[in-house]
């Protein structure tokens, strides 16, 4: 018995209906690809349709029944996902489309006049092993203002290197924007330790918690985060909505982003005049349906309890790393102990393609993810273009890793290597 | 939905026949407020003398509730201290924001205890405390001032 | 019986699980609002129900069956909803969260170096009857580039003044941004002769048809639009999900709006470059589950008609404003004649707040909206600042319309005044 | 999942075997292109004297489907007028777009029909389609070259 494992993991995987499916050739579903996107609980699925078929109407804007059940359960969905990461406030959680939206809002209004515009002469620090979605942002906003993009490199064994923080955290830095875990290293950052640094510049700190909202619990205050971003279908819930939580503080001091429907304060033609936060944030209707079920998620999994599922998560992880290494040729990228990591492990194996191995792997039922997985300076910091990945999550059993370690056995031996 | 605990006839009556209407001099500060999800609006005017409420004036576009709750105020806050105005503000708040849990206290709000039915109506919250906020902000405006 | 209705009606309403609701006091609901947003048919709810339970994967970049599935479902998607608005190539068809963000999509990249770029002593021309999310991102490119922004006026039955278009739109108009169909006042805009007129100064013309998509056939190229957009809820879709049609040519001109996820072709820490059309404006995880559920939406549509389902409107429409005028002290705003307009009815009643008049109407089930309905300036023009507004769609019935016309005579009693 | 429809012993001989390899001199045109979803990669060279496709010269970093590809298509390729060329890359779009459903044409593909399996693996299509999709490109710039 793994120590750490969820204690009702069969449980837990029943309220999964998609882990019941099963491939071509009668293979069950083995999915390992959870740092891409989760999969849905039922109640999750179902509390979308309750809301859809009983409760539907817009926002806000509407005064009749329906449209005050609508605005409650989207409203609730607001007040859980505050509570989940510990926000101060209800207002300072904004609804966004997806973690890209979040950080390219942060990033698009910096460019635009306001107390905390960026302008030429700035800095803007990011790192080496960010998710395109915390790079090519930052490259518009430099880019357009005349600003000038810096990166912390990465050690070799996939952490970030710290030695030249005082070179790279400077008076002129305005903005810092790092991911708490990487998508492709799985390592996890310090995070409050950076972010204390950049305060003491007085630049703000992004940060991209896209990989761990899933996984560790999110205190947003304690962090050292002035805006942290994360994306509703990689914690259970549904596509098509994001979370933005800012300080109010740092919110207020952003021009808008998107203008239009309920983001306005009053509208004439020449001129309008903006709502508070959220709304302010939030224009057009928001991802209503959407909001529900990431509400219905968040409630799922803290019902679960995210300490319960970070040491879920360390378990499968310590347990892969271990099968992983039986195979041979097979190089893991990032940090080689499950306690300084999250799920995601990315690897290599010597002589095969990762599409092929991924390939040969979904022959078989199992589904990991090949590629530059939206992270290429990271894979071009190791002298590799791409990788395969498998990520877990808390409904990842060890005989699962097993069919992995097994099917990567398999591929060599399909690719004939040891021939 | 009990329409009648909604409108009530004494809202009804200030709706019709709103108490203090108008814009009047003398005045510390001048606010505009408006409700984004319906367009209702209020300017609303203060004048704070000696620590009391001489005048509270306003100009305002809106729903019978909305109308009715800015005249009943009027009506409450004119003539009041500063402190116990702040009092009677406090006590509307929060029995607006009951959920129409909370026993209103007529000797507090005298016609305002009307209002109680609103608060069953999470749509009608904003409405009822339009100018109330209005008031408030103008109020703060003024106390600034003074000190500045 | 009234003609012009759809023939299956009641088959039709069986099909929106909603419109079985009883609400307080036991009155069925009367579903009037659709131009808020619409209800949605069990076929849009159980098509996503069986995405994210058998289906479930992130999309492009999954190489494995569930990725295979989820992508094919997805593109699937964007093809009906190219078949639906008869677009040239799929490609054209971008996915946003709502069509608010399409607007500003366009609003905010012009503002941008590139082919487009709109400038000091360069204009933009609106109009005064456009929803918010056709004024404020117009006003925020005018305002942060210098360029003027400029816009037709009404006339007193609620149409667009066309008089002074000479003046208007010009040599120096490098945009011109209307709504297809007024979601406040119902008209239908001449879109075909202002695109002509804009064409020939060179302006490219941006269609709002948020309320036309859901009412009338759409043909993206007739319509002489270079962008036209809507939003997924308004046509029995789900929220979530928005949709920018734009000629190839102009969304190549156009530099990228969110930079990141799949937006890519490639990424240096450097500097990156990027996808073509659709993915170009499409970072990070798209709005899946809802562009699958968008794509059964319009599969519905298609499957009732939409000659059919305009005729049904009409229908129902000109009937509205034979029962209204039953009502005294009662006055509509915009054009009398239901052929000439959309199926959104706003109105006055002399004596009672619209507030208090939809207050009335829910306590006997029927929902309207009472406000702005995000279109203050038209509101402004009419002297009013708020209206009640009731809006029909393919599942409104006559007797409803009756049960309106009906609670408004009850509202005047209610509020004594005739008394 | 027949792996095996996929994974040809043509395929993959040529891809532990790839022929043409590297970039040589001469060429009229160098394109580069990558998938973006995985990030395969291929610099590409072609050499276009009289009509003919006098060479065609690669760098390329990828799965065993796209290597394979490049190295069949240097094979069709090279030693083709232009017209001939065009016609066979026209053929190997349609097997690859064709859902598993087209009969390859073995006189006009030789080893390509090992790809026959691909077609019915939706994510590979694009991996078999690189190279020949650079290829196109390179040899469209040349011509525009020579008339220019
Ligand atoms: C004419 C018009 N334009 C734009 C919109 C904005 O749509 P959304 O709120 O989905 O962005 C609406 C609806 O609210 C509308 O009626
Ligand atoms: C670390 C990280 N940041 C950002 C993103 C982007 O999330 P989304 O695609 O939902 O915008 C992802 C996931 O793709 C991620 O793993």
């Amino acid at each position: 018995m793994i120590e750490g494992l969820l204690p009702e993991l069969e449980v837990i995987r029943k309220d999964f209906p998609i882990l019941e499916r099963t491939l071509a050739g009668g293979y069950p579903l083995v999915y390992l690809d959870s740092a891409n996107t989760s999969q849905k609980p039922q109640v999750v699925i179902d509390t979308m349709v309750d809301h859809l078929e009983r409760h539907n109407a817009n926002v806000a804007r509407a005064m009749h029944q329906l449209g005050a059940e609508a605005s409650e359960a989207f409203e609730a969905g607001r007040d859980k996902v505050a509570a989940f990461i510990k926000a101060p406030s209800r207002d300072e959680v904004i609804f966004t489309k997806n973690a890209s939206e979040a950080l390219n809002l942060v990033a698009n209004t910096l460019a635009w006049r306001g107390d905390l515009q960026v302008g030429e002469g700035d800095e803007v620090v990011i790192t080496e092993m960010e998710h395109h979605s915390n790079i090519v942002p930052w490259q518009l906003l430099t880019e357009r203002t005349g600003a000038t993009l810096r990166w912390f490199g990465l050690t070799d064994d996939g952490r970030l290197d710290l030695s030249n923080i005082d070179e790279l955290i400077t008076e002129r830095t305005k903005v810092v924007s790092l991911t708490w875990v990487s998508n492709m290293l799985g390592t996890i950052n310090p995070v409050r330790e950076i972010a204390d640094r950049a305060h003491q510049v007085g630049a703000i700190v992004v940060v991209d918690a896209s990989q761990a909202a899933p996984q560790l619990p999110v205190d947003v205050v304690a962090s050292g985060a002035d805006v942290l971003v994360f994306t509703g279908h990689k914690v259970v819930g549904p596509t098509g909505i994001g979370v933005l939580w800012g300080r109010r503080e740092v919110l207020e001091q952003l021009p808008p982003f998107l203008g239009g429907g309920e983001m306005i304060e009053t509208v004439r033609m020449e001129r309008s005049t903006y709502a508070g936060i959220p709304h302010k944030f939030e224009a057009g209707t928001p991802p209503i349906v959407e909001a529900v079920g990431l509400g219905a998620a968040v409630d799922y999994l803290d019902h679960v309890g995210m300490d319960a599922i970070h040491a879920h998560e360390q378990a499968i992880t310590a347990y892969a790393l271990e099968g992983l290494q039986t195979v041979p040729g097979l190089t893991v990228m990032g940090p080689l102990d499950a306690a300084s990591r999250g799920g995601a492990i990315s690897f290599e194996i010597a002589g095969v393609h990762p599409h092929d191995v991924a390939q040969v792997l979904d022959s078989r039922g199992i589904a990991v993810r090949a590629g530059h997985h939206c992270a290429k300076p990271a894979h071009a910091r190791f002298g590799v273009q791409s990788s395969t990945r498998m990520s877990s999550y808390l409904y990842t059993t060890p005989a699962e890793i097993d069919a992995l370690v097994e099917g990567l056995h398999h591929t060599r031996s399909y690719f004939k290597l040891d021939a | 939905m009990d329409l009648d605990s909604l409108y009530q006839e004494i809202i009804l009556d200030h709706y019709k026949h709103p108490h203090h209407a108008g814009l009047r001099d003398p005045f510390e500060a001048e606010v505009h407020h408006v409700n984004p999800t319906c367009g209702d609006e209020v300017t609303l005017r203060v004048h704070v003398a000696d620590g009391v409420v001489e005048d509270v004036s306003y100009d305002a576009l809106g729903c019978s509730i909305s109308q009715a709750s800015t005249s009943v105020m009027t009506d409450l806050l004119i003539g009041k201290s500063v402190d116990e105005a702040m009092t009677i503000h406090q006590t509307f708040l929060e029995l607006m924001q009951g959920k129409g849990q909370v026993e209103p206290d007529e000797d507090v709000l005298e016609d305002g205890i009307a209002f109680a039915g609103v608060a069953k109506f999470p749509a009608r919250v904003k409405c009822a405390l339009l100018s109330w906020m209005a008031w408030k902000d103008a109020t703060a405006q003024s106390l600034d001032k003074e000190k500045a």
